[in-house]
């Protein structure tokens, strides 16, 4: 009950918000923030209920099914393991920190929350489906409320970038729908239940070219290099909390579909596509550190370094090997924390200055010294400082590769390396030189720090402690790999 | 609670320090974060000697776990680690960092209140990364101390926030350590993938366990990670252009400690090292090479910081020279003795040049003994301690163990003998210039001398060279070695040595012939510019390949991303826009617009002359008589 | 010879009709298509009369006198009409008068 | 008894050689006169089948009102010799098409000739006859008849009227 209590809390929570904007006085700041605790705490209540008896495998902690059309083979079934719990967790801590950081927001403000709690329902939705008719329902639902917030808070051309991203990704999901159907059509009785189209045994050829389909709309989420055109447009003109809900959530549903998805339905298709898979995560992780040295807009290279970060995630899932595959699981959630922080802080020093442009940016060291050090914190996740959950995550990416083939840890090494490049550029632009005149600016307010710590906190915990992180992810990443042992 | 529990506490106090100071939001005056700065540099000192004793007494392998977890099939168990290497190297770094960071309390007085407590925090980073690294029983924590070094070399290399030079500095060193770093991260996840665990005592073993191949290839991942670290000569750019830091970091990261623990990691695997005898070949050369042409460089520099970073790097070519040779005992001695020598120089050095109108350059220099009578006979005593001044100084007792091992290692052996010879020889002329330079009298020049926190700190390691001296044998006896002792003419040619660099650098400072040409040797004080060479073999193409991708150079942006866009566009304008007229309606339009015209034509029937329709009644009437004939009547 | 009588005056009629009716194609001026019309009326009058006269029976002769009726109305209205229109348009050709409004 | 259909037919065929006369006139008057001769031959026709009455309404009626009429409206207009000229040139075009498509109307007629079928002599039908027939069962039709009469006659009057006695 309490899984169900995670997407629709959120859901009519967003619908209520708008009412309770009317009452004023940040009424529906408090509301939006008191909905996403309870939700936090169903969530827990949900984890800690005991396995649920009538689950296929072991590695889930709580499960929901409700036949609601049997003769259509519709049910409503949620599954949550340790993976999709981390993540829901993470995309809920995410949705209050943007609901903090965006105090000063006015315009239409009930709408704008709105849009956040339905954001967060609709990625919980993602990441606990095992349906693959609601998985897909929630994957199009998602797109709704960005595309929103892009479009009515963003700056710049808004309208054009949030069209761009809604094309994009709708049309992306189409190869899903696609797949989707088709499965639940040659099943022998018509269903869309991910569990019994694992036992289903869908002849090879056809699973290639369903998991294409799956991952058409996977690498255009994740983003994966050719179809990442909307990631750096969408980030720069979305407002703070849009970023931090586009790199906190989104990027990781389409992580997150490619590690459930292929291993569970798709074993021989896996085989035949995981190297593509590879080259295209090597490919990604160079082509997006490269890129993001040369970007003169703040937001912009923080985007293209979500990229860079996303395809060492996605060497990590086609690797099919233990330690890449847990590897991927700790970046996907160390991602989240630092990408979320870094756009935060730049997000602030752009109400603050009113520009993104490093050119004019500088000089930060003077004037505010604590936004410097949370600069500073980020800075060092983003390179994948050891001590920080980022560097876990590659270290295990790396070290799966070098058990896969040695040319693409090679490849993961040189990223790490062109990370420093981009990170010491970014730190240098804002931080140190003299500091221009369009940065004399106040220092961080609590409300922007407490968010700053919980995700500094994040970061450094699971970097200096990450069994934390690895005893939760350990059963998930057992269950995906089971059916993907290597011939 | 087993003694090795106190190994946990050598690190703590120093990272204390760096939270308080620099992620602690509570605001503190400056005799505030002075007192905690101190505290954080002392304390790890005050712990590890007892540790030091206790290891001195008895046997002191021992291991302290901090906890250990199962990732899929391996176990990963960190743990601090306390042998002789690691006491030894350990006590010499919590040393040096108290003496440094006690010199920087007055060294940085005048700078304001941010800056210094960002300063300290850097600093006490700095210090618990390194005992880090140093008490390091598993590859994770060795390698978490290895990187946030090279994190805090880059902070305290780019301090001078607002000096464009100093920030580039920083990007350069960090970049290029970064490149070591990935190859030593790729050894040991190797050596993690052969061992299944992380701890060094089942790293090296299972390391030496594995095939030849993949033996080698770890050995060369090493030696390029601990070169790139300590600034051997393929990577070696970036130190002296780190001295645009604050002189006490100098002092402590950019030649006493950090960039020695190529070093250290070396003797660390060296029984995993010496089962590879290319690999160890390969090292003696790099150290013998890196050795000759640091102390070349050296000897042309103008500015004294830069030549004792010169002199740093050649320093640890004698120590990897040492390691190639299959003695690192004989190095790490090398290491402690050099670590004292060199930070004192250093520390100094910054003295005498701050009060000289803050310029670094060794003519700032002149008339320091009786400026700076203290800081200068301290500097003079390292710097015979750096050349070599036989029987009196720590120096000649490593250098000469090092000289030794070469000269006994067979008749590859002896060429790197020479080579090092000669490198002494010209370290010897480098040491003494700065020296000669301070005894040029200068007017009116009144003698003043530093606070305490100045001068203790360099009477202290003053006094370290020369008692440093009887116990580099017993040292290298402690980690379980001997000194190796070549026949007595090759140990006099070691000791002629450095007087023959004395009399080279009194022809340099007081002919002015010769002072004049060292001054215009450009070339040779730009390092044969190797810096310029990577600068166009590596960074600008670099640079020109972002340029293009990010379409600065009239290319189009980002073009993977927006290749399938414009492909999209095109589609849509090669199927759907045609397509946009729907053909259907337009056939219907056509026949729209004909009736229109069939009506123009149809018009002219209806003439409104009676005659014609008379007509038309006629034609009618006769097709339906014919009709009618045709059909019925007949 | 006589029984031929019928088919013959029918023969006649069929002419005077199709006379009527040439000399309407023909003729531009408007007397001289009234003057049409009223032969062509001439050849149905004949027909009636002949079958009248074949069958003996009256009806012949009665539609003959419809015949006659609508004969004059046509006369008087087609020559009222004449005289309006000699006071606009020539009236000596039919077809300038092709447009229903002056 | 009397009646021939033979001289009926022969005075049809005068009446149809006057009228086809009276068409080709290029002067009014000639042509009215042309269609007064042959409207009496058919009346002798008329009377030669046996239908007196029918003959001499004709004449009298129809030749002596109507054409009357006729004769008496176009002395009115003194159509002078332009109008003439101008009819002698329009006789000679666009004869050729009517007189084809006449002889279409007549050529059935005349192939039907000789399976005529019809045959027996032409019954002499009284006026009492007619005029039974007219005021009994035709009683309506007469009626209908006269109500159009006057309507021509007003509609004449109408449309012949000056306009505000110019």
């Amino acid at each position: 009950m309490a899984l169900t209590a995670l997407i629709v809390l959120p859901l009519f929570g967003g619908i209520a918000a708008l009412l309770v904007a009317r009452l004023g006085r940040n009424a529906e700041r408090w509301f939006s923030i008191a909905v996403l605790a309870v939700a936090l705490i169903a969530l827990i209540v949900a984890w800690t209920g005991g396995p649920p008896p009538d689950a296929p495998g072991a590695q889930w902690l709580a499960l929901v099914r409700y036949q609601y059309a049997p003769a259509l083979g519709l049910q409503f079934l949620l599954a949550m393991d340790g993976l999709s719990g981390a993540l829901v967790a993470v995309s809920i801590v995410l949705g209050i920190i943007s609901v903090v950081i965006s105090w000063n927001i006015r315009k239409q403000s009930g709408l704008f929350h709105a849009c956040i709690l339905w954001t967060v329902a609709a990625s919980n939705g993602v990441f606990l489906a095992m349906d693959l008719l609601f998985f897909a329902f929630f994957w199009e639902l998602m797109l709704v409320p960005s595309f929103l917030l892009i479009s009515i808070w963003g700056h710049g051309d808004r309208e054009a970038v949030a069209l761009k991203f809604l094309v994009f990704n709708a049309v992306a999901g189409l190869g899903l729908l696609a797949a989707v159907f088709y499965m639940a059509a040659t099943a022998p009785e018509i269903t869309f239940d991910a569990f019994v189209f694992a036992e289903m045994g869908i002849p090879p050829l056809a699973q290639v070219w369903l998991l294409l389909g799956f991952s058409m709309a996977f690498l255009t989420k994740l983003p994966a290099p050719p179809f990442h055109a909307w990631l750096p447009d969408a980030h720069t003109m979305a407002p703070t909390a849009g970023s931090i809900l586009l790199a906190g959530l989104l990027l990781k549903t389409g992580a997150y579909g490619l590690f459930r998805f292929p291993g569970m339905l798709f074993p021989d298709g896996f085989h035949v596509l995981a190297p593509y898979g590879l080259a295209l995560g090597a490919f990604g992780t160079i082509y997006g550190a490269v890129l993001a040295c040369g970007q003169t807009d703040a937001k912009r290279l923080v985007a293209y370094t979500s990229i860079a970060h996303m395809s060492i995630v996605l060497m990590g899932l086609s690797g099919g090997v233990h330690f890449a595959m847990m590897g991927a699981g700790v970046e996907m959630i160390a991602h989240a924390f630092s990408a979320s922080a870094l756009f935060l802080l730049i997000g602030a020093l752009y109400d603050r200055v009113g520009t993104r442009d490093l050119r004019q940016l500088g000089g930060l060291q003077q004037t505010a010294p604590r936004f410097a050090a949370a600069f500073a914190v980020f800075f060092s996740a983003a390179l994948a400082m050891p001590g920080t959950a980022n560097f876990l995550g590659e270290a295990l990416v790396i070290t799966g590769m070098f058990q896969v083939n040695w040319f693409l840890a090679a490849i993961a090494l040189v990223s790490l390396v062109v990370s420093v490049v981009y990170a010491t550029g970014l730190l240098k632009r804002i931080i140190f030189g003299v500091p221009s005149k369009a940065c004399v600016t106040q220092d961080l307010t609590w409300s922007e720090l407490a968010p700053v710590i919980v995700l500094a906190t994040g970061t450094l915990l699971f970097g200096m402690l990450p069994q934390l992180l690895l005893v939760v992810l350990e059963p998930a990443v057992d269950a995906a790999l089971a059916p993907l042992v290597r011939p | 609670m087993s003694p090795f529990f106190a190994l946990l506490l050598v690190p703590m106090p120093a990272m204390g320090a760096f939270l308080l100071l620099g992620l602690g939001p509570a605001e503190f005056n400056r005799r505030a974060i002075q007192t905690i700065a101190l505290a954080g540099a002392t304390l790890p000192a005050v712990v590890m000697l007892p540790l030091g004793a206790y290891c001195l007494m008895g046997t002191c392998d021992g291991i302290q776990p901090i906890f250990d977890l199962e990732v899929g099939p391996a176990v990963v168990a960190l743990a601090l680690k306390l042998d002789p290497l690691s006491a030894l190297v350990g006590v010499t770094v919590t040393i040096i960092g108290a003496c440094v960071i006690g010199y920087s309390i007055d060294y940085m007085a005048k700078s304001e209140i941010a800056d210094l407590r960002r300063y300290f925090a850097l600093m006490n980073l700095f210090l618990a990364s390194m005992l880090c690294m140093v008490l390091a029983g598993d590859s994770i924590i060795f390698f978490l101390g290895w990187e946030l070094m090279g994190l805090c070399s880059f902070f305290l290399i780019a301090y001078h926030v607002t000096s464009a030079r100093a920030i580039a500095a920083g990007r350069k060193a960090f970049v290029i350590t970064r490149v070591a770093d990935a190859f030593l991260l790729a050894a040991l996840l190797l050596l993690f993938l052969e061992a299944g665990s992380v701890r060094l005592d089942d790293l090296i073993p299972a390391g030496i366990a594995t095939d030849d191949v993949r033996r080698g290839l770890i050995a060369a991942l090493l030696l390029a990670g601990a070169m790139g670290k300590s600034a051997q000569l393929p990577f070696h750019t970036w130190l002296p252009s780190a001295m645009a830091g604050p002189t006490p970091v100098s002092a402590l990261l950019h030649s006493a400690t950090m960039v020695a623990a190529g070093a250290y990691l070396l003797a660390r695997l060296a029984p995993l090292m010496e089962t590879v005898p290319l690999v160890m070949a390969v090292t003696a050369t790099v150290g013998a090479a890196t050795a000759l042409f640091g102390a070349t460089a050296a000897v042309f520099q103008l500015d004294v910081k830069r030549l004792l970073a010169y002199s740093s790097i050649s320093q640890i070519g004698f120590m990897l020279l040492a390691i190639g040779l299959g003695q690192p005992e004989v190095a790490i001695a090398h290491f402690v003795v050099h670590a004292i020598f060199k930070s004192l120089l250093f520390l100094s050095a910054g003295d005498i040049t701050q009060i000289a109108r803050g310029t670094t350059d060794i003519a700032a220099m002149r008339g320091a003994l009786r400026a700076r009578p203290v800081a200068y006979l301290a500097f003079v005593a390292g710097a015979a301690s750096l050349a070599g001044i036989p029987f009196v100084t720590g120096g000649w007792f490593s250098k000469e163990a090092i000289l030794a091992s070469a000269w006994l290692a067979g008749p590859f052996g002896i060429v790197l003998w020479g080579v090092a010879l000669s490198a002494a020889v010209l370290t010897g002329a480098y040491a003494f210039r700065p020296v000669l330079v301070g005894l040029i009298p200068v007017k009116g020049a009144r003698m003043t001398f530093g606070g305490v926190f100045t001068n203790l700190p360099i009477l202290l390691l003053a006094a370290g060279t020369f008692a440093i001296a009887p116990l580099v044998t017993p040292m290298v006896e402690f980690l379980d070695a001997t000194v190796p002792h070549p026949p007595l003419a090759v140990e006099l040619v070691g000791a002629v040595a450095p007087f023959v660099g004395l009399a080279l650098a009194f022809a340099m400072t007081f002919m002015p012939r010769i002072s004049r040409r060292v001054a215009q040797a450009r070339r040779m004080r730009s390092g044969i510019r190797i810096d310029g060479v990577y600068q166009i073999v590596f960074v600008q193409p670099f640079v020109a390949l972002v340029r293009w991708l990010t379409g600065q150079r009239g290319s189009i942006a980002d073009p993977v991303g927006t290749l399938p866009v414009m492909g999209a566009q095109w589609l849509v304008g090669a199927i759907v826009r045609p397509l946009a007229h729907d053909p259907l309606d337009r056939a219907w339009a056509g026949f729209a617009s004909a009736t229109v015209r069939a009506w123009g034509v149809a018009r002219h029937v209806q003439s409104g002359r009676v005659r014609d329709y008379a007509l038309a009644i006629a034609v009618g009437v006769a097709l339906l008589l014919l009709l009618g004939w045709g059909t019925t009547w007949r | 010879m006589t029984p031929l009588f019928l088919t013959a005056a029918l023969v006649l009629a069929t002419g005077l009709f199709a006379v009527g009716l040439f000399g309407l194609m023909i003729r531009r001026g408007i007397l001289f298509q009234i003057i049409a019309l009223e032969i062509m009326l001439t050849g149905p009058a004949l027909a009636f009369v002949a079958a009248g006269a074949h069958h003996g029976d009256p009806g012949g002769q009665g539609m003959f006198i419809f015949v006659l009726v609508l004969a004059a109305s046509e006369v008087a209205l087609g020559l009222a009409l004449y005289l309006r229109l000699g006071r606009h348009a020539d009236v000596s050709d039919s077809d300038t008068v092709n447009l229903l409004r002056r | 008894m009397g009646l021939s259909g033979a001289f009926a037919i022969w005075a049809g065929a005068l009446g149809l050689v006057a009228m086809a006369l009276a068409i080709t006139r290029p002067n009014v008057v000639h042509a009215l006169i042309w269609v007064v001769a042959g409207l009496i031959s058919l009346a002798a026709g008329f009377f030669a089948l046996g239908a007196g009455f029918a003959g001499a309404v004709q004449i009298l009626i129809y030749a002596g009102a109507i054409i009357a009429v006729f004769i008496f409206v176009v002395m009115t207009i003194d159509s002078g010799d332009a109008a003439l000229a101008r009819e002698r040139v329009r006789l000679g075009k666009g004869w050729k098409l009517p007189l084809v498509l006449v002889l279409a109307v007549l050529a059935p007629v005349a192939l039907s000739l000789p399976g005529g079928g019809l045959d027996g002599a032409p019954v002499a039908v009284p006026a009492q006859r007619l005029g039974a027939l007219l005021f009994g069962p035709w009683a309506v039709a007469v009626e209908v008849a006269s109500a159009m009469l006057i309507a021509a006659l007003l509609g004449a009057r109408h449309l012949a009227r000056r306009e505000g006695g110019q």
